[in-house]
């Protein structure tokens, strides 16, 4: 008898979710928190996930928005890409959620983009990335590569007096563009083919011997080199040690990671990493007065006085920010209409000094490059005169070159040809 | 042959007392708790020039980051970290300051120009430094940048040099900046001779550059023989170095697929959960670490045997409450296994977090052995490689000499004459399932040395371990051995010609075409299957 | 719609009347009126009425029928034919992004860079033209053909070379392992062509439909359940036929098999081609509906799960596969969405637990209450499969 | 095979090409004698399992092996239906069919069938589908896939249902027969594929003995039209139904001959009865 009742148990909570219907709550905003909460990218995106909810507590203390309070809808895509659609499609369709915090990964952003233009829904992304996108339903807080990588290109060339460079990423989207933009920058600037060495390596890449070796033979024949690495996550750590079992040291040969943060940090032994250079648009370590008042939320929030804070947390709150301005701005949570009253919003950075959201959905923000210490901490060596403003499409590739992101009238257009006056493919 | 870990020596603890500094050091120093990071370097560059108290002190601490300035009267301190402990102590009396507290210094913050600057001075201080070892790494150091005055400091130290390899490294220096900066073609030439045999990298460069630009025939010819010999001792030395990365990663994969030869090769029990019991082993490393901070040299020991225990331990639970039941149903084996495995990994995320935890390596085990400017051994490797062989070599003598060698071997060949012979094979089982899982233990400690501490640790070696059990042949412990090595030293060389994704795809794809050709591996058992 | 509904009625009756006795039947009835009803609470019900199924529950429906096809696949060699396939994950997504390369191609100039020829990925790495093997994909007969081709193709070399030299039991199921994880690895790389780590997306849509439109969504989805059905049905027929008699044989005591004159080799040659089929095919049909596809599909963990699903309805009972995948699934939605953290936990114990006290899965469980006899296979395995991972002749040398 | 032996094999005079071949070729006994296995040598890491075999079986005759534990009689077998390669050595099955390099599968087809020391059938299936798979048939795939059992087929199963008495339980899945009854499904899986050659390896073990004597009987009217060989360990057994018995001692022939002869026989005597008479 019993498999007849589970059968029916089964059939009916089925049947459930199949009928279910859906509430609508007038009396609350919502707000969709799409991080991974287990997997693989679970140790970042969580984070993210509590700064959401942190914002939104906030919020609510300060009286909410509109009037309403705001509620947070959180699911866990559970680091699997094909599941940001679905779950994107949940939170628009079943919890009607206003707009979304979410997406880590490029892939997941990807994955989530088609279903957010078809359900015009809103997302904000607050993680640095390879660019080349412009939606409208995305506004992108975290940096662009000419906000992150050039920059810090810049400085190796100029303070350091870098000639030779060695590219070194794990082999996805994000390092491959980058790098091509970086090639593409160093050319135009001069650095003839042979002072380039490119190299990819799988995620999760432990064994760094033989790379670290070319490295090494690469950057002994003269000219002052540097590594410019896109690796990720997990393959970092055995590639600093290696790079320390080899005898190379910051000052003969530096890096500086874009991937390489205060949280990934946290609780490492340092000693292979101290002197090696980090590009973000934030560090911890800078002192200010939201800079504090933050940190200082944040480790109440968390109930953990140890915990760090970090760029894309950075990232999360200006966007969070912007968008209650936004909101207010336009007196209604409807996507076009906030989408229209982001352009031109300014919030204060953390670190100081005014972000600005441009027409491209892009940001305007400093650049720091920052020094990895002892202590897990990056101390700021060098930061760029005034805001750079983040560019959707490079100009140092050749399929993009041409083309810019407008979402104001008359252009409104995500990737609009200047050359040919067209905005090409987009079907919205 | 020189440890490579300069920086390491030179931190060896900062030296004896020394006198205070003079009056003309003192505005100097007060200046530099003052600048800006940017505004330093000129402030040290007087201080070096200046006279009064040795430098060398100040230099050394700063270089280590461990300068602080209290905040109060700003005179300089050293804070260093002892079992855990903070101390303060005067920078140039040595004195210890139990007054001070955390909140009432400042660090004093060095960037990577300011270290380069730092490690030079220090080097130029030390050309006569007592220990000839430090000299050569003195004059070393030096050579890319070789201007004028520090000539004249290594051209003074050379004429009381007594030590055979410290000559030889300075008269490089000295032809280096004879060949560069020399009018007289003559005197190039005589540059260029004395330049001959000597493989460090600014030689080489030096070469190229006079092969490239040099206005005399005569020079050129003689910098291209240099180069050309160079170039042979480099490709030799370039084999040798990527032979040794390939036996070091031999013996990685040895160390992860040895446990799985027992487990597997042996008692023919299929554990997915092998890899975690690797992870085991590694988190175990950072456990004891964690326990005695101040025992981190010594943590590699104790972490051995007990990761053997913590692993072999987890090893006989899980077969005494899973794989027993599932005698003789290997694919069914093979899923549970699967299934403990996903629930260790969520275990330690739950337990340690999912955040990479980081296993500190002891001194002793950083940096390399510098065998010549082209070829240097790191040390973490070299002693992976040995401790791989000799935990091969221990569990060698464990099968063939000890009773429960005879009775895992016993068992293994035949299993119901073996009961009737009255060997009690359910413990028998359940002790090659821990030693099997021990040994994987013990291949989590090394690991950890390596790589990341972190749930998914095991993961990366599973698959990896299998192949080298099964391309070996099953049963056959030498054959793992051999494959590991052939596996490791393949994978190294493929590597260059074609990339790190290609090289494991290759190997994989060889190792599954290599299966289906020969079934049972490197080295297989003839027999007649008992049916 | 009306003579859709009546075809799928029509046709549920006929298989009906073939198998009277097999539950395989009364299911396929079931799941197609589930999916009309569906389909149509869809499409004819407003919004805001009961009983509105929302187009999110519909692509979720469709994604675990996909699942369900794939662990139909797995159960053809797995419970007939004792092949444990740790590697199915693979013909899975190659099916699948043999239909996103159609999708892609179908995007045409609406891509970013509104290159005609060219995928966005490949004008951003400054590729110049198509490489070879994505020329005619934009037709849809090639490359429907090429999802059954692509899997079964490798299915045929790969079990071609392996079961010619008698690689069996766990050897093999770390061979299928390996074969995954190397396609993984392959397909990360971004000069393989495939898009890389992001793979294919962004798809518009499929022959002229909008995919991103209800009616796409639904029409695929029936026809998810179609393809389901029909699979089923064929499948057991198959299983029926003397064929599928030498399939159990061979998994019950392959060399017997063999000594009775059957070529074994070429039985599960066979076999495992259908399935690396099946598998394609549930992939092509998933990816449409999921709108991505990349390499994360090939992770041997993946494979791994499906096996799992199988377990948990029960082997060698195809519709127990499919309800284990439906009911998996379900599970790690509703689970995931409580306890993120306890997910693993509860695979990994599924597990451990199926294989010590469920060897037969929930369908065993059905026909034990219903005092029946199940084909699933006996838990004693076939002497050969041991012999092949138990060396008797270790120590010898 | 090196290029050379794949040389002669190809120019071979006393027969044509291997691939114009037919594979279903009769089997050509124009000598009498059905099999002939000459000089077979086999070892398992330096133990000589088969060691200078020779071995010749009329056509129609009943012939035992009898051997001490070693002797090498199931891996003669095992050599025979393909299952185990031998390091040198041939085995013909008539005059001009090479064994050696024909698979187990192949083998079967030209008629040559084995039954187990230990019962194998397939216990998933019902006593008729065992049977209906033992079927002399086309065994590719494709025919297999549409086969469908033909009136005669049914009545050849019907006899040989009666033969081996599990009648009452053709609809039984095999698995649930007793171990007695599996070895007459066993058999009658043999006589389902009615082939040239049966070779069975101890056929009475763990019977009763009525069983053992009914399948005496069996083996027996079987031989003329059919040749058997049997390997056995019980001499009674042997004594009720062997004409000639050829001994086997560490991997070779050691004698042959009637049962009496080799009773008699004082190497036998020596290194066998002498043991367990």
């Amino acid at each position: 008898m019993k498999i007849k009742h589970l059968v029916t148990g089964i059939a009916l909570s089925m049947g459930a979710t199949v009928f279910s219907v859906s509430a609508i709550a007038a009396d609350t905003i919502k707000v969709g928190v799409l991080h991974s909460l287990s997997g693989t990218m679970a140790i970042s995106e969580t984070t993210l996930k509590d700064t959401v909810l942190m914002m939104v507590e906030e919020q609510n203390k300060k009286g909410g928005l509109l009037g309403k309070k705001l509620e947070a809808v959180v699911v866990d895509p559970a680091s699997n890409w094909p599941l940001f659609a679905e779950k994107g499609r949940e939170l628009l369709t079943q919890e009607k959620v206003d707009v979304i915090f979410g997406s880590w990964t490029s892939v997941s952003r990807k994955s989530v983009l088609p279903v957010l233009e078809e359900l015009n829904g809103l997302m904000f992304y607050p993680v640095q990335y390879e660019g080349e996108e412009s939606s409208k339903n995305v506004f992108y807080t975290g940096a662009a590569p000419n906000q992150q990588a050039i920059p810090a290109v810049n400085y190796l060339k100029d303070d350091l007096g870098v000639e030779r460079w060695v590219l070194a990423g794990t082999d996805y989207v994000y390092p491959r563009t980058t790098n091509k933009i970086l090639e593409a920058y160093l050319k135009a600037n001069g650095v003839a083919e042979e002072d380039i060495m490119i190299n990819y390596t799988p995620f999760g890449h432990s064994d760094w011997q033989s790379i670290v070796s070319d490295i090494k033979k690469f950057g002994s024949e003269g000219k002052k080199t540097a590594v410019v690495s896109t690796i990720n996550g997990d393959a970092n750590i055995p590639f600093y040690k290696e790079l320390g079992n080899q005898g190379i040291s910051a000052e003969d040969i530096p890096v500086v990671a874009f991937s390489v943060g205060e949280e990934e940090l946290s609780g490492l032994d340092t000693k292979p990493l101290v002197g090696h250079l980090a590009a973000w648009n934030y560090f911890q370590s800078v002192e200010s007065d939201a800079n504090t008042d933050f940190i200082a939320k944040w480790k109440a929030f968390t109930g953990n006085p140890k915990r760090v804070t970090n760029d894309p947390m950075e990232a999360t709150y200006i966007g969070f920010k912007m968008w209650t301005q936004a909101v207010e701005k336009a007196g209604t949570t409807d996507v076009d209409s906030v989408e229209q009253a982001m352009i031109g919003q300014e919030t204060e950075n953390l670190t100081g000094g005014m972000a600005y959201m441009n027409k491209n959905h892009h940001l305007s923000k400093p650049v720091l490059i920052g020094e990895i210490q002892e202590d897990g901490q990056f101390e700021v060596v060098w930061e760029t005169e005034g805001l750079v403003a983040g560019d959707a499409w490079s100009d140092f590739l050749p399929g993009s070159k041409d083309l810019m992101a407008d979402w104001t009238a008359p252009i409104s257009c995500g990737n609009y040809n200047v050359v040919t006056k067209t905005c090409s493919g987009q079907t919205y | 042959m020189a440890i490579g870990g300069f920086l390491f020596s030179l931190l060896v603890s900062t030296s004896t007392l020394a006198e205070p500094p003079s009056t003309a050091q003192q505005p100097l120093l007060m200046q530099l708790t003052e600048v800006k990071l940017s505004k330093a370097l000129p402030v040290l560059q007087q201080l070096e020039t200046s006279t009064g108290a040795d430098m060398m002190v100040l230099f050394k601490t700063m270089l280590a980051g461990k300068l602080y300035y209290v905040k109060e009267d700003r005179s300089l301190i050293v804070v260093s970290k002892e079992a855990g402990e903070t101390r303060y102590s005067d920078l140039f009396s040595a004195e210890p300051r139990h007054d001070l507290s955390k909140k009432q210094v400042k660090k004093i913050k060095v960037n990577n120009k300011l270290r380069g600057y730092l490690r030079e001075s220090i080097a130029r201080m030390q050309l006569h430094h007592t220990d000839p070892e430090v000299r050569v790494e003195a004059v070393r150091s030096l050579f890319s940048d070789l201007d004028k005055p520090t000539i004249e400091l290594i051209r003074t130290a050379r004429l009381d040099e007594q030590s055979r390899s410290v000559q030889a490294v300075m008269d490089v220096a000295l032809a280096l900046y004879r060949v560069k900066h020399a009018e007289d073609a003559t005197e190039r030439l005589e540059g260029v001779n004395a330049l001959q045999g000597s493989l460090e990298p600014e030689v080489r460069n030096q070469l190229t550059l006079l092969v490239a630009n040099d206005p005399a025939r005569s020079v050129r010819k003689a910098a291209q023989k240099g180069l050309d010999k160079i170039a042979q001792q480099a490709e030799m030395y370039g084999f040798i170095n990527q032979l040794f990365f390939g036996l070091s990663l031999g013996s990685v994969l040895l160390l992860a697929a040895i446990g799985l030869a027992i487990t597997f090769g042996v008692m023919g029990v299929i554990n997915m959960a092998h890899g975690e019991m690797i992870m085991l082993g590694a988190y175990t490393t950072y456990v004891v670490q964690l326990l005695l901070p101040e025992m981190i040299e010594y943590s590699l020991w104790i972490s051995v045997p007990l990761a053997f225990l913590v692993s072999g331990l987890a090893g006989v639970l899980l077969e005494r409450l899973v794989i027993r039941h599932l005698h003789g149903r290997p694919l069914e084996t093979l899923l549970a296994t699967f299934g403990i495995s996903l629930i260790l990994q969520q275990l330690v995320r739950t337990v340690f977090s999912p955040l990479n935890r980081q296993v500190a390596t002891p001194e002793w085990m950083s940096g390399s052995i510098e065998i010549n400017p082209l070829l240097s051994l790191t040390l973490n490797r070299l002693y992976i490689i040995a401790f791989a062989l000799l935990v091969f070599m221990l569990l060698l003598l464990v099968l063939k000499k000890t009773s429960l060698g005879l009775n895992v071997r016993a068992v293994s060949q035949n299993r119901n004459m073996a009961k009737a012979m009255g060997i009690r094979t359910d413990r028998v089982d359940a002790m090659t399932f821990g030693l099997g899982s021990g040994i994987a233990g013990i291949a989590g400690v090394a690991l950890s040395q390596l790589t990341n501490v972190g749930p998914n640790l095991g993961q990366a070696y599973i698959i990896d371990s299998f192949m080298v059990v099964v391309f070996g042949g099953v049963g056959n412990l030498w054959g793992t051995l051999v494959a590991a090595f052939t596996l490791g030293i393949a994978n190294k060389f493929l590597e260059p010609v074609t990339g790190a994704v290609l090289a494991s795809i290759l190997v994989l794809v060889f190792i599954i075409l290599f299966i289906q050709k020969r079934p049972k591996g490197l080295f297989p058992q003839k027999g007649r299957a008992a049916e | 719609m009306s003579t859709l509904l009546q075809n799928v009625f029509g046709n549920a009756k006929g298989f009906a009347r073939l198998n009277g006795e097999s539950k395989v039947a009364p299911f396929v009835v079931l799941l197609l009126v589930v999916t009309v009803l569906a389909s149509a609470c869809n499409l004819l019900l407003p919004q805001d009425s009961i009983f509105y199924v929302s187009t999110y529950t519909i692509t979720l429906l469709g994604k675990y029928l996909c699942y369900a096809m794939l662990a139909l696949a797995v159960d053809v060699i797995w419970g007939f034919c004792g092949i444990l396939s740790l590697g199915h994950g693979a013909f899975f997504a190659l099916g699948g992004y043999a239909m996103g390369m159609y999708l892609m191609r179908q995007i045409g100039d609406r891509g970013v860079y509104g290159n005609p020829e060219l995928p966005d990925f490949m004008v951003f790495l400054s590729w110049n033209e198509l490489p070879w093997f994505w020329q005619g994909m934009d037709q849809f007969w090639l490359a429907m053909l090429m999802v059954l081709l692509v899997p079964g193709l490798l299915a045929y070399v790969f079990g071609w070379l392996a079961f010619r030299s008698r690689v069996t039991g766990v050897y093999l199921s770390i061979m299928t392992q390996a074969l995954t994880y190397a396609l993984l690895l392959s397909f990360f790389r971004n000069e393989m062509g495939f898009g890389g780590n992001n793979g294919l997306t962004d798809f518009k849509d499929i022959l002229g439909f909008d995919l991103q439109s209800d009616n796409t969504r639904v029409t695929l989805f029936i026809i998810t359940a179609l393809m389901l059905s029909g699979l089923l049905v064929l499948s057991k027929k198959i299983m029926q036929t003397r064929f599928g008699k030498v399939v159990v044989a061979i998994r019950d005591g392959e060399s017997r098999a063999r000594f009775i004159g059957y070529r074994t080799e070429n039985y599960k040659v066979w076999l495992f081609v259908y399935s690396a089929m099946i598998a394609g095919i549930a992939g092509a049909l998933y990816v449409p509906q999921v709108g991505i596809i990349n390499p994360g599909e090939f992770s041997p963990i993946n494979s791994i799960e499906i096996v799992i699903w199988v377990a948990v309805g029960g082997r060698g009972t195809l519709v127990g596969a499919v309800i284990g995948a439906i009911l998996v699934n379900y599970a790690k939605t509703k689970f995931t969405a409580i306890m993120p953290d306890g997910w693993l936990f509860a695979l990994g114990a599924m597990f451990v637990l199926v294989t010590l006290y469920l060897p037969k899965g929930l369908m065993g469980l059905w026909s034990q209450f219903k005092g029946e006899q199940a084909v699933a296979p006996t838990p004693v395995n076939p002497p050969n499969e041991t012999s092949a991972s138990h060396n008797p002749e270790e120590g010898r040398a | 095979m090196s290029l050379l032996d794949t040389t002669r094999e190809v120019m071979r005079r006393d027969q044509v090409w291997p691939f114009l071949q037919d594979d279903t070729a009769t089997v050509d006994i124009s000598h009498q004698v059905l099999l002939y296995v000459e000089g077979l040598n086999l070892s398992f890491d330096g133990f000589k399992a088969l060691n200078d075999l020779n071995l010749y079986i009329n056509d129609g005759e009943l012939r035992c092996l009898i051997g001490a534990n070693g002797a090498g009689k199931t891996t003669l077998m095992d050599v025979i239906t393909g299952k185990t390669q031998c390091d040198s050595g041939t085995v013909y099955f008539g005059q001009s069919l090479n064994l050696l390099e024909k698979d187990e599968a192949e083998i079967a087809q030209l008629g040559i069938g084995r039954k187990f020391q230990k019962p194998t059938v397939f216990e998933a299936h019902t006593v008729m589908d065992n049977l209906e798979l033992s079927l002399k048939s086309n065994k590719s795939v494709i025919p297999t896939l549409l086969a469908t059992l033909t009136g005669e087929e049914y009545d050849q199963m019907d006899q040989v249902l009666e033969t081996i008495g599990l009648k009452g339980e053709r609809m039984m899945l095999a698995g649930s027969l007793s171990h007695g009854q599996k070895q007459w499904l066993e058999i009658g899986m043999l006589l389902m594929a009615n082939p040239r050659l049966l070779l069975v390896d101890e056929p009475v073990a763990g019977m009763t003995v009525q069983e053992g004597e009914r399948t005496a009987e069996l083996l027996t009217s079987l031989a003329g039209e059919r040749t058997v060989v049997v390997v056995e360990h019980d001499m009674e057994f042997v004594r009720s139904i062997a004409r000639t018995v050829t001994v086997l001692h560490q991997g070779s022939v050691l004698a042959e001959g009637s049962m009496d002869e080799i009773q008699n026989n004082p190497d036998v005597i020596e290194v066998y009865l002498g043991e367990a008479p």
